[in-house]
C-alpha cells in the first residue's frame, strides 16, 4: 500500500462541486496552504469546484488559505466558531453583504461533533449552549437534574489536513499546536488528503507515536517546508499574486 | 454424508474476496484463519479492537510479549507501520465505518441479515466483546460458518432463534457448502460446492435460496 | 469619579485565588493578564483550547513559532511537561470538568450566574470560539470586568439583556470595585474598595448585594 | 507540583467501601497487577474497601489481580464486555452462585461510555446493540433513517491504571497495547492512579508523545518491573500466596 501523490494539484484533483470540505487548522496554526492554493488554482483554471461548504475553526484571515478560497468566491458556507481575525474583511464584507452562509458552533462543540462524525455516533448530549441562542430549535434533554442540547454529527466529503511527518500507509504525527481539528477532520471525510513535510517509509513512525493512524488517510503528498499562514499575513501576501 | 470445505478452506475462501490494502478484523477463533490465506500480491491491515492497526503474525513461541495481544488474548507482533492507539480511538475505527470488512464466526445467520453469534442462551456466563460493535461497523460484514450445526440443523435461518449480535447486519456468508449473499432480505446463491445440487443445499438451509445469475462452482485447495 | 482598580489589578486580585497546581484556563484579552500575577511560591497549569496544556510565556519577539500559539493565536512557549493534544481532548478536559477554574471577560453577569460575553447582538460578525464550553466545564467560573460599563450602567444585572453564553455558570466575579459572588441566585459582596461606601457600590449593581458574614476590603497593589 | 506517591499501599489508600473503581487492561496487557494486589493487601488486613463495583474489559483470569479481588470477595459488581478467560473459574462460580452482578456492555460501547463520562457527555447515540438484548429498556432514537440505541456515560470513584512513563505532573506514555482502557478511564474517575515503570523529571516525556495528560491524573507511583498476569497465570500463581 501507497498513499502517496506526486502532486497538489492531483491532491485536490476529486473535489467537487458542492461538497462539504474539511480544512484543518487552528488560526494559521496547522493551516494546509499548499492544499488550499492548490485547490484555489484549480478553481481558477476550471471554475469548479464552487458552492463548497467550508469547515474550520474560523474564517480565514488576510488573503491567503480560507480567505483567499473566500475571495474567489468558491466558499457558500462556513461553519465555524470564530470567524473573526487580525484581518477578518474578506469574511465580513461577504458576509454583511449577505452572500456567505454562516453557521456558527461552539469551539468545543464543533471539535465533538466532528469526532462524533468520525466515530460512527449520530448524536450526542453537551452542556454547551444550553439555554443560549446557539441552541435554539436544538433537542434538549435532562440527565441527573441538568439539562443537555442534543447535537448531530458532522461529516464532509474531504478533508485537507497538514501533518509534519507521515508515511506510505498515511500514519501521520503533527507539530505541536498544529495538531488541532486536524486528527478529528481525517475520522469524519470520506476522503482525506494530508500535506505532510516529511514523508518516510512504514516503519519510520515508532507505533506508539502515530497520532492518527493511517486508515483515516486517504492521501498524502509532500510539502517539505509549508508556508505558515501567519507569516504570509504578516508580509501582507495575496494569493494568488496580483500580477501587474 | 456430502463432502464439506474444511474451516480452513472456508477462511481461504473468504480471504480471496479481500482487496489489496483492505482495513480487516478477524473475529476471535475461527475467523483469524483468514490472515494465512492472503492471495499473493495483496496485502490487508489488520485491525484488533484492542488497539493495534497493521500488526503481524504470531511471534515464534517464547518470544511473546504480552503487551502486544490481539483480541483474542493471542500474542502478536508489529511489522512497519503498525499504530498503537486506545479504545475509543480504536472502536472509533469500527463504529465509524471505517473498516473494510469484518469476517465474524456465526451460530445463526437470517435472510434479512440478522445475525447471532455470542449467547446461546441463558445459561453459563455471557460475553460479548466487540462483535456487537463490528456488525455495525465495517463496510462488509461477512460470516464463516459450517452450513450446519453438528447435529445437521440450518444455521442459515428464517428467524434467528438464538439472542442477536445486530440486526440486518450480515452482508455474504462463507459456509462448509456455500458462498451466499444477503441482499433485500433473502439468502441469494453465489457459490456451491459442485458435488451438492441446489435441492440438497436447499434442504440443509432454513430458508429459500434465491438465485440472482449463474451460481459458480465453489472451489478451494487443499489447505 | 470613584477611584477603581485597573485591569492589571483586578487580574492580579483573581490570581490570588488561584491555587498551586490548579488547572486554568484563562479567556482570551483582559483575563490573560492573570497569569503574571501567580503568588510566588504557587505554579498553576495553563489549559488552552487549541491543545496545549502546562504552556509557558510568550516568547521574546522574533522568536514566534506560530505552530505553537494560544487560543487567542498569541505565540507562547513550552516549558518541562507541556503537553499537546487535538480538539476534542482538549475539550474533553474543558466539558469534563477537569479545569479547576477558568477566568473570561464578560459584558453582563446576571444574579443567578447567567453570562453575557460573546455577542452584543444582532449586528456584525457573531464570533463565540471556546467560552459557551468553558462556563460549564470548570468547576469555578470567574469573571473579570469593570463594574460598570463605559457609559456608567451597571454590568451585574438582574437579568442579561444581551445573548447569553451560558446559564447559571459564574460563580465568582472580580470587578474594579468589588468581588462578589454567585450563591443561590443572589450577588453576595465578598470584598470592596476602602473607597467605596455599600450604597454607593449597590447604585452601580443592577441587583440587589447581599451580605453573608463581613465584607473585606478589595486591596490591590500598584501593578 | 510533584504527584509521585511513596509507596503502593498510599496510592490505595483512599478506595473507600461501595466505590465505583475503573482498573485499566484488556485480559493481561495493560493491568496494574501490583495497585490491584496492594488494594488486596489492604482489604485483608482492614476488611476495606469492600462491596466495589469494578470496571474492566474483562473479569479476572486465573487467581490474581482482578481474579484474586473476586476471590478475596471484594467485588459486588462487574461491569465488563468479556467475563471469559483462559481460566474464568473465580468470576464463573459466584455468577452462577448470584454472588456476583454483571452488568455486559458491548466492548466498543463500554470504552465510549468511559470516553463520555471523562468528556462531559452524559449520552450519545451508537448503533451497537440496537434490536438485542443488551439494549433492552433503553432509549432509541432514528437519525437519517436508521436506528441508535440511546447509551449512557459512565464515570467512576477511582481509577487504578498502568502506564509506562510518567512524569512529576502526571503526564503518562504507555506500553504497545497495554494502552487500551487506560486513557479513558483515566479521564472518567474522581481520582486517578497510575503504576508506572519508570518516573522521569518534568520535560522528560517529549510533549508530542503525552498519551494522558496529567490533568487526568491525580497520582503516580513506581513500579520499575510490574508482573505480567498472563505469566503468572502461566506460572499458576495465586495472590496472595497460599503459605502452609
Amino acid at each position: 500500500m501507497d498513499k502517496r501523490i506526486a502532486s497538489l494539484a492531483e491532491a485536490v484533483a476529486d473535489i467537487t462541486d458542492n461538497a462539504t470540505v474539511m480544512i484543518g487548522g487552528f488560526g494559521g496554526s496547522g493551516a494546509p496552504i499548499e492544499l488550499i492554493h492548490a485547490l484555489i488554482d484549480r478553481y481558477l483554471s476550471t471554475g469548479s469546484p464552487g458552492n463548497l461548504t467550508v469547515i474550520n475553526n474560523n474564517a480565514g484571515n488576510g488573503h491567503v488559505g480560507i480567505a483567499a478560497m473566500i475571495e474567489q468566491g468558491m466558499v457558500a458556507k462556513m461553519i465555524c466558531s470564530f470567524p473573526r481575525s487580525a484581518d477578518p474583511r474578506v469574511f465580513t464584507e461577504r458576509y454583511l453583504a449577505g452572500q456567505i452562509e454562516l453557521e456558527l458552533v461552539p469551539q468545543g462543540t464543533l471539535a465533538e461533533r466532528i469526532r462524533a462524525g468520525g466515530a460512527g455516533i449520530p448524536a450526542f448530549y453537551t452542556p454547551t449552549g444550553f439555554g443560549t441562542d446557539l441552541a435554539a430549535g436544538k433537542p434538549v434533554a435532562q440527565f441527573d437534574g441538568r439539562q443537555y442540547v442534543q447535537e448531530r454529527w458532522l461529516k464532509a466529503d474531504f478533508a485537507l489536513i497538514k501533518a509534519e511527518t507521515g508515511d506510505h500507509l498515511g500514519n501521520l504525527t503533527y507539530r505541536m499546536a498544529a495538531r488541532n481539528f486536524a486528527p478529528l477532520m481525517a475520522m469524519a471525510a470520506a476522503r482525506t488528503v494530508a500535506q505532510v513535510s516529511r514523508i518516510v517509509a512504514p516503519g519510520g513512525i515508532d507505533p506508539e507515536a502515530v497520532v492518527t493512524a493511517g486508515i483515516f488517510v486517504d492521501g498524502l503528498v509532500a510539502v517539505p517546508t509549508p508556508a505558515q499562514e501567519e507569516v504570509l499575513n504578516r508580509a501582507n501576501v495575496t494569493y494568488p499574486e496580483v500580477t501587474a | 454424508m456430502t463432502a464439506k470445505l474444511s474451516n480452513a478452506q472456508i477462511a481461504w475462501r473468504a480471504a480471496q474476496d479481500i482487496d489489496d490494502g483492505a482495513y480487516v478484523n478477524l473475529g476471535i477463533g475461527f475467523p483469524e484463519m483468514v490472515a494465512r490465506f492472503q492471495p499473493e500480491g495483496r496485502e490487508a491491515v489488520f485491525h484488533t479492537e484492542n488497539g493495534i492497526l497493521g500488526f503481524g503474525e504470531a511471534p515464534q513461541p517464547g518470544d511473546e510479549d504480552w503487551d502486544l495481544i490481539n483480541a483474542g488474548k493471542k500474542a502478536v507482533t508489529i511489522k512497519p507501520g503498525t499504530a498503537f492507539f486506545h479504545h475509543a480511538d480504536s472502536f472509533a475505527m469500527v463504529r465509524g465505518g471505517h473498516l473494510d470488512v469484518a469476517i465474524l464466526g456465526a451460530y445463526q445467520v437470517a435472510q434479512n441479515g440478522d445475525l447471532a453469534n455470542w449467547s446461546t442462551g441463558p445459561k453459563g456466563v455471557p460475553a460479548v466483546g466487540g462483535a456487537m460493535d463490528l456488525v455495525h461497523g465495517a463496510k462488509r460484514v461477512a460470516v464463516l460458518t459450517d452450513h450446519t450445526t453438528k447435529d445437521g440443523k440450518p444455521k442459515l435461518v428464517q428467524h434467528c432463534t438464538l439472542p442477536l449480535t445486530g440486526v440486518a447486519c450480515v452482508t455474504r456468508i462463507y459456509t462448509s457448502l456455500a458462498v451466499v449473499d444477503i441482499q433485500d432480505g433473502h439468502f441469494v446463491l453465489r457459490e456451491k460446492l459442485v458435488s451438492i445440487s441446489f435441492d440438497e443445499l436447499q434442504s440443509l438451509t432454513g430458508a429459500p435460496l434465491h438465485l440472482d445469475g449463474d451460481v459458480a462452482d465453489l472451489i478451494a485447495p487443499e489447505v
